[in-house]
């Protein structure tokens, strides 16, 4: 099961995504959390940050809507506190970093980069922060930017969280890994909404907010299908992984790995399920590593 | 005590009222729930409804747990529909719950609705108070009887006017006349509560509902206003002191 | 309940929603489908069209992917065969015209405005269809120039459907209204994929197909809402819709009728309970039309 | 007889084998099903499983009709889950079913797997006719006794060995024996079996499973190849004639 992720030793391909996993230590009463291939910690910025006002979460059939707003303690904060606790529990440590502005950006990666963590990943895909996070996620040549930009400062293994809601996202991961970016990871939620039609409002104070969970999964496997077809980086699969055989999709379609988001919220050790169902399923199939499957669903092989 | 999460036997599932239902759940060696706190409950396979439905212990005892609820939607319809027998999703115990601990004197406990689902407890599991137990419905009281011993009054009004007093339950009383008001009930109602308790310089616990995904503080989705901050309504309430959460 | 689409009376702005509905006639045993608002055909090319090989349906986490591939009997096998029943039976003809290339569009829509319809939606976003059909629904320019064209050649009022593949779809809006759409309709389906992990292929000959139903319904809906604030002409909805307060999300957020497509296929009669909860919904509220709700919910009104 | 959307009853939900259940269920005043047809069944709220399952008509009675189904995936694990006195909700019948009129003399029926299901209702409709009943299984037979007096000869064939003669059911019999073969099973041994009724002449009929969305032949979702262009198997399905389909 041992999965290698831009020269990272993970245990195995099963990432628990940012935002939905904290910083590891809110599921330790009920798992191991060290038996995950990697943590990607809660998305960090510069300064940390309140979040958004109002109700900031929102079941759709088969999905979840979150309007979380990129609430964090700050990355020096995440240093002190919850490093340690990532770094001391076995799996391999995924710093997730947003922003809204390109400065905060090279401040974070600096900082981090410093620090004793496996992967920066770059979340330029986060739809709840106006004016920033996204904005980068949508065309090419601002990603292409401060991807560049962060390059230059970040000493470890890049990995680029890329949006669903980019306009090209072939375009968007060519551009990144044309920028430095050592793995792509994708994809991020879609831009969505709700109304609430009692109140005749919308249900978001940000009037718009983004759609998570196994709702989302063909879609995103449609575009990490592309993405891999298009790029010799490592990608990442994720978006509505709930089972080893949604997980399977995306290392069939050529993905090194997978990260689960929504999913953990319905099971919370269900990351140890996806584990051993792939597990089970290369022992089944005759399969000796992981990479022995990677993209063999693929019709351009 | 660590929460869990465990799939567990149901024991009974009973219909209270029109809309309310009551589930008692065999916790296996689960952990014991404290009053105030709260499970995420599912009761269904497959990804519609995807999120567990967040839901307050009512009462515990040797190994089980009592849940009071009230059909809103889909969840909680189809946690209605689960025969004895059948089997329910629990993960928790979650959230601190009230500190009964330090809870003393003139107890004023007021409930607005299905609010009333983890007062019970929590009035039972006062010690060393006078508790008068002021409870607002709709149209008729319910499960009301477990108190009988454990608190001094109970004081009822209802919308209708069908039961008790007619009216809103925070006109059965003052404020001035308790040492602790401990409360759980619609938003307006609580506010109104806490409000009044600053003012007279009660002391106020209240506990908060919020659109809960995780409920272990991950997800920062339940997030409340207090004076130090974003706080988690899942796992660092969700009973807060008037004082500290921004109403 | 009466609605105005773009001169058109609709009896009430529920329309079922091309390809999910065929001619009308397949649903009439189960209810009187003069009813509804109005049908929407099944997507008609000028030769016809055997469609999809393979499998062409297969189960989302609440929805559907379809590789149909506009199967169809062709324009003027549509026109003897079908249309007198879609005419007859009360409810607003709509004639959907799909096609690979613009003389296929041109001569499908002259043929059709000849004929006895209310409302020609021109499908220029079929996912299902290679080397055309979305294609024109991708870049504005493309979309632009086959409005435009097929606008010249067409008498009656023209509806565009867009597609949610679009690279930015509040200007693929715009370009259509600029090319003399009379209205919008949106969503078309979303680009998607599933990989049967057991063969180790993908599920659909075609690759990629088109995902709807419920699981959409939050981006369709913020997609909607976005052009509701960008065109003047009307825009009817669509995306996921199952109930009466999914349509009256549409409604609020602007649109001026809704389409249910897939939900069609979990309840037959599913348009009727729909029209009929929009209905208690503005009795219960005090409104007198479905024209009044419209855009409710709108931060920018 | 058109098809209707109806909720109904559940009057039996028995599990026969390991994986096999059978269900009946009350039509009430809905229409009565022909041999071959099937509905569209659902028996759970909310939009995962989102579609409705296609189940044949395994029997039909007194305006009531049975399905036997093998527990697949979630959607029929779900209806096995459904209690007695439960609602299930039907669409159908659908589809046009076998011929039964039609055909004469002597009758093979071959079946492979769950396949069996229309095959019963099917085989005991046949007037006129010398019945025989091929059937395989993986490892043994099931709800075979409904049959006797229907048909002249039962004989099984299982992977296993375990019970019948081991191997495929296609080795029980030669088709040059008779004048009509119905059949409905796994593709692969329809379309051996198509084929070799073709070549020696004899006429057939096969009952084709496609992945269904509508079921009433709007969605075009469900299509085969035949000589007359693409058929919905939904409508004009699920019985084909072996020479109409191309195989
Ligand atoms: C800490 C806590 C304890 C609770 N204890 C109880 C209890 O003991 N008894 C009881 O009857 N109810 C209780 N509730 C409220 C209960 O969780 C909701 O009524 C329930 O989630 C509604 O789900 P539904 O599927 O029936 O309704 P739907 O309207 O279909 O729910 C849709 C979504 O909204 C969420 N939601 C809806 N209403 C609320 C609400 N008021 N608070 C939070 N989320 C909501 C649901 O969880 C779900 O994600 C509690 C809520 C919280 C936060
Ligand atoms: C006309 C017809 C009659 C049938 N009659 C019977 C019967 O009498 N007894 C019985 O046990 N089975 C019958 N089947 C097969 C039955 O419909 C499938 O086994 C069932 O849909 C599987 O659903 P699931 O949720 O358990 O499995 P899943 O694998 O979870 O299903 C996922 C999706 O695939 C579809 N699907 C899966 N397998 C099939 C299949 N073989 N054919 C068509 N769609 C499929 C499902 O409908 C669903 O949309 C029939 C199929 C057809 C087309
Ligand atoms: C509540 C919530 C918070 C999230 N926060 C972040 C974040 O801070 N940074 C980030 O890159 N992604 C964040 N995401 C996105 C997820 O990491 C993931 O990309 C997305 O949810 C799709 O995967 P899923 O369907 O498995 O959840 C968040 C998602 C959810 C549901
Ligand atoms: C089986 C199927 C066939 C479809 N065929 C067409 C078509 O021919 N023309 C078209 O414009 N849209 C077609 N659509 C798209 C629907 O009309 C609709 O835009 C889409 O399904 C989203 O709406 P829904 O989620 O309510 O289904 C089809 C959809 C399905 C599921
Ligand atoms: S519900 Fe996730 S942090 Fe409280
Ligand atoms: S299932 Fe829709 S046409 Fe047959």
């Amino acid at each position: 099961m041992r999965t290698d992720l831009c020269g990272v030793e993970l245990k195995n391909p099963v990432i628990a995504a940012s935002g939905t996993f904290g910083f590891g230590q809110e599921f330790a009463p009920f798992f191991d959390v060290g038996r995950l291939g990697g943590i990607s910690s809660k998305g960090l910025t510069m300064g940390g940050k309140y979040g958004n006002e109002g109700q900031r979460i929102c079941e759709t059939p088969s999905g979840v809507i979150n309007s979380i707003g990129l609430q964090n303690p700050g990355v020096e904060a995440f240093l002190r506190d919850d490093l340690p606790f990532m770094r001391r529990c076995g799996a391999a440590v995924i710093a997730n970093l947003g922003g809204s502005d390109l400065q905060g950006y090279l401040d974070g990666a600096a900082l981090l980069s410093e620090a004793d963590i496996d992967i920066l990943e770059l979340n330029i895909s986060c739809p709840n922060v106006k004016a920033g996070g996204m904005a980068f996620g949508i065309q090419c040549q601002s990603a292409h930017q401060v991807v560049s930009a962060v390059r230059k400062v970040c000493k470890k293994p890049l990995m680029v969280k890329l949006s669903p809601n980019a306009e090209n996202i072939v375009e968007m991961a060519r551009a990144c890994e044309d920028a430095g970016a050592d793995a792509l990871s994708l994809v991020n939620t879609f831009q969505a909404m709700a109304i609430d039609v009692e109140r005749r409002q919308p249900v978001f104070a940000n009037l718009f907010a983004g759609l998570s969970g196994p709702a989302i999964r063909p879609i995103a496997l449609r575009m990490v299908y592309q993405v891999c077809g298009a790029v010799k980086i490592p990608v990442v699969g994720l978006g509505g992984i709930a089972s080893a055989s949604d997980a399977l999709e995306f290392l069939l379609a050529g993905a090194t790995a997978v990260q689960v988001g929504t999913a953990n919220f319905v099971k919370p050790d269900i990351c140890l399920d996806i584990i051993d169902g792939i597990d089970r399923y290369l022992e089944r199939h005759g399969f000796a590593a992981v990479s022995e499957i990677r993209g063999l669903a693929r019709t351009d092989r | 005590m660590p929460a869990a999460y465990t799939v567990n036997k149901i024991l009974q599932n009973d219909r209270v009222t029109e809309t309310v239902y009551k589930m008692k759940v065999d916790l296996g060696g689960a952990p014991q729930p404290a009053p105030g706190q709260f499970y995420m409950v599912r009761g269904w396979e497959g990804n519609d409804p995807l999120l567990s439905r967040p839901i307050s212990v009512s009462d515990a005892g040797e190994g089980t747990v009592t849940f009071l609820y009230e059909v809103r939607g889909r969840g909680t319809r189809l946690l209605s529909q689960l025969p004895a027998g059948g089997q329910v999703s629990l993960l928790g115990p979650a959230g601190t719950g009230f500190p009964v601990g330090e809870v003393s004197g003139r107890v004023a406990v007021v409930t607005g609705g299905i609010g009333l689902a983890p007062m019970i407890y929590t009035a039972k599991s006062l010690q060393n108070c006078q508790v008068d137990f002021f409870c607002g419905f709709r149209d008729q009281s319910y499960e009301l009887e477990g108190l009988q011993g454990a608190v001094q009054r109970v004081a009822v009004a209802t919308d209708s006017g069908r039961e008790g007093q007619k009216g809103f339950v925070t006109d059965l009383f003052s404020v001035a006349d308790y040492d602790w008001v401990l409360t759980c009930g619609p938003q307006v109602m609580m506010e109104k509560l806490g409000r009044a308790c600053l003012d007279a310089g009660i002391r106020c616990l209240l506990s908060l509902e919020r659109h809960m995904a995780c409920g272990v503080g991950a997800c920062l989705g339940c997030t409340c206003k207090t004076a130090h901050g974003a706080k988690c309504v899942c796992k660092e309430g969700p009973v807060f002191r008037a004082e500290e959460v921004i109403l």
